[in-house]
């Protein structure tokens, strides 16, 4: 029997019937989508960090061409995202913004803080939060679980063996998944010149800071006193740092009596030299 | 706009229709060029397992004595499961081969019987979906079968009676000797008793 | 011309479609219980990737955009088509075991994959090195699954009906490795050592 | 056996005897790749029993008005049958993306790659070649027992993939060894649920 025939009629006629209904449907439901769109995506990174708070560099892309994000928002994408972006979208945006970087805000390693308990729930920062906030004394400082290290992107940001997060300065892009993370906000996003950090976030009375902390901010206000640019401010028995002011001369660092500030360069230049 | 959509409906109506056009014809030609084998390799198919049960013989297919089987048995026969066959050595019935399918444990078990004159002269399984090392012996090991040969429709056909049982796999045992069983039956009730 | 035999290795190692890009594992895990299967599904695949690598590629610029899938799917099918066809004729005893899977290499995510990501944009040449590097990749892993899956499984490799190699009836093989809860495992197993040779080189 | 039965009979066999995606290894490619987040599991399986009940039923209708009786459906049902599933596919986007945004977003993100899923294509095809997927439920389709059997697969897609997810999120806090993570711990423990529900192979004798 015959089936050459019938055979190509049969598909023939489904390939018609789809293709001018493709077709049709192509116009008839056509949606504007917005040329510059593909254009803002194009410019994005790709990486999709989620850094902007948009689903992925799509969902950015949508947000910045109707106007609800600015061009800079995607810092991964640093400066030659953003002026690429600006100049698709026709905005001047000034780029003067100095590079940023994340900075972990607490010196609280093991030997340094108190352990409270030992803790053996489940091993993430957000999961020790619920149960009991950690093994360690003090209710501000960094847990330790690496929470931040898991939701980094771009594999900046690595545990030290004491326990403290370390950002490797180069590869981090601040896209701030790390400061969203961590479930104490330990970590801030500080310009990248700057070398001298306040490494507490305990905003107890001293005395109740030393019972907990080797290397925690008592309180003492020395630092105020001794900072030349006033960059140093303090609130709550907290001491910290103004970084418009600041010019990393880390005298602060060196009248703190419980070394609670850390001046990097100093830090760096004594390991050279030694 | 209207004469855009125009546009492409006909391009995309005349693409995808050659298309498929071309596809198609390609598909038919090269149907009727394997179809003969694919046709001989069915038939082979089909008798592989009448020629394990009745070697030697020639199969003829008795659509007509199907039907009335699978009337009167529709759980064995039902549904395409069911085949009977002739078995001609040069041109004389000898007996018949019944392919039929039971319920074992993991799922319906196909079983070819060969009977001629009444005895039961070979029995193999076609498929079944026993579990892998228990009620797969049925077909794994070769003396399960051969217990069935000889067997005619007056023997009871049970396990633990006349038919030794796979130890742990009862209801598999049980399938295989229900098919058997079964297929005297339909050979008593379809050749009425002896092969003409 | 070297370009398309890095495309080539590429292929086979690099960005391999079952160990690396994952895609395609449907029919990988379910046909190799045996050599011969993986061996056979190998060479079907490949010669509907080649194939439909070339013809996609040959006619790029004429097909429009947005009915390019299809397009695609129309000649994948139909490639796919002609190798059921061929396997059930000649093949019969392999096509019985493959059966289910070779009409669903049309859906295969190697194929539309490659066809979608590399051919519609490269070049006659660079495609069919690209699919030949693809299948090659697919085909080898699929062996080597099959190979320690019925050695260890059932105790002896068969091909083309001749026992090859044979454990011995002292051998009581494992069935699980032949069931279907045992390719998963296999094959994660496989990622795994794969891992940690790759992360050694690697990091 | 009743109406009520068989049909009883087909969905239990397509849920959980023969689920298709732990026990008949189909679609697995969206399985390993989706299942890695909740939202985008049930996402999925939305937008796949939607798809599959559209295109098993145009696939019983195209298979036994035109292909059977013509005779041509021997060597014309795959390219047929994907034609139609991936013309659909495509169609329905282009409409959901109009008229409803939001439903865009939540689901329609996954219809083009349910065109590349082997589930769809299989349970079109099981329709119109019964024994395609080697199940011993029915030995022909008609159209309720095509819906009813689609239902079935999609919903035992649906749920592996959902388990999957819910214990895959379970697995990223929990401490994997290194060379374990990702995809191997995952292969894992499929092999583990594929095996629980090798559990129901003896249901109702199917």
């Amino acid at each position: 029997m015959n089936v050459l025939g019938p055979a190509i009629a049969v598909m023939g006629i489904i390939g018609a019937i789809f293709g001018i209904g493709l077709a049709f449907a192509g116009y008839k439901f056509r949606v504007q989508v917005d040329p510059r769109v593909t254009q803002v995506r194009s410019a994005l990174p790709g990486a999709n960090c989620g850094g902007c708070g948009f689903p992925g560099c799509d969902g950015l892309a949508d947000a910045i061409v109707a106007g609800k994000a600015s061009p800079d928002a995607c810092k991964p994408g640093g400066a030659k995202a953003t002026e690429a972006i600006a100049s698709i979208m026709g905005v001047a945006v000034d780029t003067t913004a100095e590079r940023k970087v994340a900075q972990v805000m607490c010196g609280g390693g093991s030997g340094l803080a108190n352990e409270r308990s030992t803790y053996v729930g489940i091993q993430t920062c957000p999961g020790a939060m619920l149960a009991g906030s950690g093994s360690k004394a003090c209710t501000f400082g960094c847990l330790g679980y690496g929470t931040c290290v898991s939701v980094c992107p771009f594999d900046a940001i690595h545990m030290r063996p004491d326990g403290l997060p370390v950002v490797d300065k180069a590869k981090c892009t601040a896209c701030g998944n790390c400061v969203k993370a961590c479930p104490r906000s330990i970590i801030a996003l500080v310009p990248v010149s700057k070398t001298v950090h306040v490494r507490c976030k305990n905003t107890d009375p001293g005395a109740v800071v030393r019972k907990v902390c080797k290397v925690g901010c008592i309180g003492c206000q020395i630092c105020v006193k001794a900072c030349p640019t006033k960059a140093m401010q303090f609130a709550k028995n907290l001491a910290y740092i103004d970084y418009d002011l600041c010019n990393n001369c880390g005298t602060c660092a060196q009248k703190c009596p419980t070394k609670a500030i850390e001046d990097y360069a100093a830090v760096e230049k004594q390991a050279a030299s030694a | 706009m209207s004469g855009g959509m125009q546009k492409d409906m006909v391009r995309f109506g005349i693409a995808l229709t050659v298309f498929c056009a071309i596809a198609a014809g390609a598909l038919a030609f090269t149907y009727q060029a394997t179809l003969p084998q694919i046709l001989a390799q069915a038939k082979v198919e089909e008798e592989k397992a009448s020629r394990i049960v009745m070697p030697g013989a020639e199969f003829v297919r008795r659509d007509d004595l199907i039907e009335k089987a699978a009337a009167q048995f529709p759980e064995f026969m039902g549904q395409g499961a069911g085949k009977i066959f002739e078995g001609k050595k040069d041109g004389k019935v000898v007996g018949a081969v019944i392919q039929l399918a039971n319920r074992g444990y993991g799922g319906p078990i196909r079983v070819a019987v060969a009977i001629q004159d009444g005895k039961v002269t070979g029995v193999t399984i076609i498929d079944h979906k026993e579990t892998p090392g228990l009620g797969s012996k049925v077909k794994d090991e070769p003396t399960f079968v051969k217990q069935f040969i000889g067997k005619t429709a007056s023997d009871p056909l049970e396990p633990k009676k006349d038919v030794e049982a796979i130890t742990g796999a009862t209801k598999s045992t049980r399938g295989v000797s229900g098919a058997v069983k079964a297929a005297l039956a339909i050979y008593t009730s379809v050749f009425g008793g002896a092969t003409r | 011309m070297n370009g398309s035999l890095s495309v080539l290795k590429n292929g086979i190692a690099r960005e391999n479609a079952l160990l690396r890009l994952m895609i395609g594992l449907c029919s990988a895990l379910a046909v190799s219980v045996r050599v011969e299967n993986g061996l056979f599904m190998g060479v079907a695949a490949t010669f509907v990737l080649v194939m439909s690598n070339i013809i996609i590629s040959a006619i790029r610029r004429v097909t429009p955009d947005n009915i390019r899938i299809p397009i695609f799917l129309v000649v994948i099918s139909s490639f796919v088509t002609i190798v059921d066809l061929v396997l059930k004729a000649n093949f019969p005893a392999v096509y019985e075991r493959l059966g289910v899977w070779i009409p669903l290499i049309v859906v295969n995510c190697i194929i539309l994959g490659r066809a979608e990501a590399f051919a519609y944009k490269r070049g006659i040449v660079a495609s069919a090195m690209d699919g030949i590097g693809m299948g090659i990749g697919y085909t080898w892993v699929l062996m080597v699954m099959g190979l320690v899956r019925e050695l260890l499984g059932t105790g002896k490799i068969v091909l083309f009906d001749q026992v090859v190699i044979n454990l011995g009836p002292r051998f009581l093989p494992p069935v699980f490795l032949v069931t279907f809860p045992g390719a998963f495992l296999m094959f994660g197993l496989l990622i795994m050592v794969l891992n940690m040779f790759t992360n050694k080189v690697g990091s | 056996m009743g109406e009520i039965q068989r049909f009883g009979l087909i969905f239990i066999g397509a849920v959980l005897v023969y689920n298709i995606l732990l026990i008949r290894f189909i679609a697995l490619c969206s399985f390993f790749g989706i299942s890695n987040s909740m939202d985008t599991s049930i996402g999925m399986s939305a937008a796949v029993v939607f798809v599959m009940m559209v295109s098993s039923t145009l696939s019983w209708l195209l298979w036994n008005y035109v292909l059977a009786p013509l005779g041509i459906g021997e060597f014309l049902y795959i390219p047929a049958f994907i034609f139609v599933i991936a013309g659909f596919v495509q169609l329905e986007e282009m409409f959901i993306r109009k008229t409803a945004p939001t439903l865009y977003k939540a689901m329609g993100i996954y219809l083009p790659l349910i065109t590349t899923n082997c589930a769809v294509l299989a349970a079109a095809t099981e329709i119109a070649k019964p024994g395609f997927l080697k199940l011993n439920i029915a030995y022909n389709y008609s159209l309720v027992e095509a819906w009813v059997y689609t239902f079935g697969v999609a919903l035992g897609y649906s749920v592996a993939l959902i388990l999957f997810a819910a214990i895959r999120e379970r697995i990223d806090i929990a401490p994997v060894a290194k060379p374990l993570k990702g995809y191997p711990i995952a292969f894992i423990t499929s092999a583990l649920m594929s095996l629980a529900f090798t559990g129901f192979a003896g249901l109702l004798g199917l």
